[in-house]
């Protein structure tokens, strides 16, 4: 089988925005995703991802992940979930290339 | 004077009572950086647990209560809920390095109401064998919605002005959220359950013999929480711990006075006067913080948890509680 | 018509009963869109629990039982769970609009059984005083085991035929599969446990006390998780729906009528019938939906699962426990 | 140190089927695979990975990947995984480029 | 020949207690490949409860212990501790196929102390009506911390010695890791509540009655690991399971000589020396090793884990315990 | 928007030194990093990502990811970890190449 180019769209922010960052992806023709719990630190603050019982749970971090088959409609995306998240909320965001099987799932 | 040494001594007294012995344990193992962790699920749990307990049984007493005389109490609630974001937002206002919205979004966390707080009240109050009106504990959202509905509104009017970057929200939309959340869902369903049902005997056999112990641990969590969120208060104006640890003092006892007020017109008892204190006192530790981050997403949150969880959380529960307690014995003569 | 009456009164009167409350509770807050949740962790302990417990005490009364009289019982549970299967499929297979191995599926689904409304019934019998034999929890797997195997080939039989694309399921995997669910392996290590040690004073203080209370937040789930799931219904065909509001009642009443042959012959009590015809009315939650995810991979789990979780549970919980319990009263004159 | 081209497969399916599909991994001939728990929206349905109790729990997502030095491996590992499960469970795979330090691990 | 008689029997009569059949019923159902499993959540919770309970117990007693009789056991336990991690290092020494820092962890995990263990002990001694001094428990860290850093001390001097690669670990940050580890401090919070606040009421409430059925599921899970981490043990020397299989009997018995002449001079009593030969026969399954992994990284977990958890733990759960009961009762005639 | 190139990397080791591997990281330069908690198969051992009750819970994996600006940090970051880790302790590393929107936030 011949295998397609396409591009992931990756993006790690604050699990308070998770299903309307997901809206926004979908809004910019997005067919899919995938999500994981996340931790990290950048800029503004360290986010756990272990088990321990914290009060204020809800600052956690996600990963979500989105396969897109061309170049547009990944940085859309990109420039989407930016220009409506990050000047509130922490996060970050980036492309990458892959190779899928059918073109047509995406 | 005499007052005051009664009241010292109860302080320490007070402090011998294992619900605080908890929490001041949490803090000082978390000081001396113990690897012990309670799990999340646990934690999620034992809220559930408690507010169904104050629901169930607030309930099943409302059944045949006159509620005629909630009506007072509820409306100093409201009042409260408004005036101490009201006038928190004003303080901070006066705070040149304090941005607006966080001023006021601090301000609602602290107009809004704490469940473990709450509890911890009932139960050294069972304690010393004060009683209190059953539907005590559903004043609850009376104080809590307004305060969080008000801090977003003012924060989005002070936005919308500054930079006119401020989004309209509906309050009917804070309010639906409000009663969404798992805090105040869960003592709905509990009154609800206790009105509706016959839950004596599940209430009896597990609700409410494991409450005490359920509390303890809750007490131990906050306390290790408080040490640990320590550090997000280092990083924002020292006047939030002020703020944080005044606050509190100065909610309750406008608080009581109210409920002194609803005593004499009303027969409101000295349970409920030291209840609706307590209520005042405390800071929303569940719902408020993430209520606040979605709705006022350009206040810093390190401000408000900070204040929150690692200042106002204890002051309310180891020098609130036995203060309100202590001086409702000096005032109704106990 | 006396008979309707009566029934009527005891639905409305078991409506009250906490056990029904929090199911209906549950699935009124999800319907609200409340953000209350019980962690996964605590789930899967409860359902541990109340296993362990009415396992314990099947072993703890079994020692000194006579087996001979489960003979029948059994006999019964096993030809109920083919019969449910072959049924199911039968009426399946005559709708044009329902794929063959969804129909299946589904069937097999509501010929197996669940524990947690076996477990609501056991608490109900007790509040109305009704007795039933120690073993009769013991029958589960009577009912759960055939019925899953039968499901599971039936379609794949129907796989073969069709496309060839079917794979040979031995029926010794399948058995053993069900064997090592965490649901039947939890009791019949209870039951174990209550045979070969003395496990009293655990039983007493631990798992027996804290059944009630268990059992009540398990319902709060199930009706969250009823709620939650209906959209899944909704994407198939209607008839899923139908079957799922009929098929608990049907099956119940056929097993009441085995059982009450059974209360004839060899003395079946009372308790024991109203069981069985719950066990019969209720479908696997637990471990049927990823056995048969497992075993039939081209059924669409939408069907079965928004069947069984939205429909199928809360009739077995919140109409066929009470109608059983008022057939009762009035066949053996209770 | 120089550096080694090699490719990492990506494969995102359901939990259920998790030890078979790594198996099918495994007898592709990877030398070992990396699983983390995962949520996401798909054709079929949506999967969560919040911690609320859910009756059915089985029916949750798992993300697999898995480093190999060629391509030819990958592209086997992609096609045997995509014939052997997706056909009736829900899924995607796909290939991405990386850089690893020694390439005798793999 | 009476004694061993006598032995036998109750050794078939411990068999019966819930605690072990809880313990053996684990393995059996994980031999079985039963798909059972209890949270993490829970098991975390279980723990932390079982230790709080031991040490609220504990601190209430010693308010008004006579400290100075403790002493000796005390340092029984460090000479205890110390003593099975040399003679462990130096059997071990003596095998070639053992690495030697393998040997050294293995041995320092036998000389560290289990509380699931401890809590079994305790349990099975109250069902036998023998008493104990309620310090005994807070023995623990007497022989855990010196076991732990002496292991590690050796490892790493083992480790300049041999390539110079080991680095130098101060005792003092081990102690510290020790007493923060959440075994250790959360025993150490329990001693403090018990000593310095009145919990009695939530100690009555829940910590006490909830503990025997929290350690049938804490058995349970054990016997389930032991099955799950046999695998690893069959990757390395056969050695290990032979060393984990004497070494708890062995090391139990010189506790238990050792606890006789603490009897015969300071009156220790036979329960605490039961609880004394217990806590030498137990290893550490909680904080031990992460700990080790941690500062002897060269070491192969699977070397101590597999003989510790599979081999170690059943052996001081299912023939230790009872052989001290017993010996306990011959020897101290009860 | 342009987009621009960096490089991220990735570390997959046992949970227990992910603190002090992350403490690695940033030394060598890395403003931020993202954790995820995973399992998998390696030549050491079999790691769960079930929440089962294990009693020795700390062998578990962590996914370590981590974008810098160039190449040079990348494999600087990479080769201190595999020095200094990853003779006692199990776990892989490896690079891609990403594209990212603002290049100053890293
Ligand atoms: N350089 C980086 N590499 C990987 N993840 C990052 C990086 N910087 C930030 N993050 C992730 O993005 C989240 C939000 O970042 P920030 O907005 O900088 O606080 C952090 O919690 C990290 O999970
Ligand atoms: N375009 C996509 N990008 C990323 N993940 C996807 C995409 N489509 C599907 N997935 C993932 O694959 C799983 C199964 O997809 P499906 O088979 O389409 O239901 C989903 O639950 C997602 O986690
Ligand atoms: N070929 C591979 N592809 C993806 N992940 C791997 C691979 N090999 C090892 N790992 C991951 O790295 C961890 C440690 O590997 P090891 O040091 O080989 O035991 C494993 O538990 C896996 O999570
Ligand atoms: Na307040
Ligand atoms: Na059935
Ligand atoms: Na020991």
């Amino acid at each position: 089988m011949t295998l397609h180019k396409a591009i992931k769209v990756v993006v790690i922010t604050e699990i308070i925005i998770s299903e309307q960052v997901c809206h926004t992806i979908e809004s910019c023709g997005a067919t899919g995703y995938t999500v994981v719990a996340a931790g990290g630190k950048g800029d503004r603050n360290v986010r756990t991802i272990s088990d321990r019982a914290s009060v204020v749970e809800e600052f956690r971090n996600i990963k979500i992940e989105c396969i897109v088959k061309t170049h547009d409609t990944a940085q859309l995306i990109l420039e989407s979930v930016a220009e409506k998240w990050f000047r509130n909320y922490s996060g970050i965001a980036y492309l990458e290339e892959v190779e899928i099987l059918r073109s047509d799932k995406f | 004077m005499d007052f005051l040494l009664d009241f010292l001594g109860r302080l320490v007294g007070q402090l011998q009572s294992p619900t605080l012995g908890f929490l001041l344990g949490g803090m000082l193992i978390a000081a001396l950086g113990s690897k012990l962790q309670i799990p999340q699920a646990i934690y999620q749990f034992i809220v559930f647990m408690l507010l169904m307990k104050i629901g169930i049984k607030g309930g099943m007493e409302i059944r045949d209560a006159n509620l005629l005389e909630m009506a007072l109490p509820a409306l100093a609630s409201v009042i409260l809920g408004v005036g101490i974001v009201l006038g928190g937002s004003f303080l901070f206002s006066l705070i040149p390095s304090v941005r607006r919205e966080d001023g006021i979004a601090t301000a609602g966390l602290f107009g809004a109401v704490s469940a473990s707080t709450l509890a911890a009240a009932m139960v050294l109050l069972e304690e010393e064998s004060i009683g209190f009106e059953a539907w005590v504990p559903a004043l609850y959202p009376f104080m809590d919605i307004p305060a969080l509905i008000l801090a977003i509104v003012l924060a989005n009017k002070h936005l919308k002005q500054q930079e006119g970057s401020g989004t309209t929200v509906s309050s009917w939309s804070i309010v639906k959220d409000s009663l969404r959340s798992s805090a105040v869902s869960a003592m709905l369903l509990g009154i609800a359950l206790g009105l509706f049902t016959n839950p004596e005997r599940v209430y009896d056999s597990f609700y409410d013999p494991l409450f005490r112990g359920f509390l303890s641990v809750l007490m131990l969590i906050m306390g290790m929480e408080a040490w640990s969120r320590i550090h997000e208060l280092k990083r924002v104006a020292q006047w939030y711990a002020v703020y944080a640890f005044v606050g509190p003092i100065l909610h309750g006892l406008a608080a009581f006075g109210l409920g002194y007020i609803a005593h004499v017109l009303v027969g409101f008892s000295p349970g409920g006067v030291v209840l609706l204190a307590v209520i005042a006192a405390s800071n929303s530790d569940i719902s408020g913080p993430p209520t606040l981050r979605g709705a006022i997403p350009t206040a810093n949150p390190s401000a408000y948890i900070g204040a929150s969880t690692s200042v106002g959380t204890p002051v309310a529960l180891a020098i609130c509680i036995p203060l309100f307690i202590a001086l409702a014995k000096a005032v109704f003569d106990l």
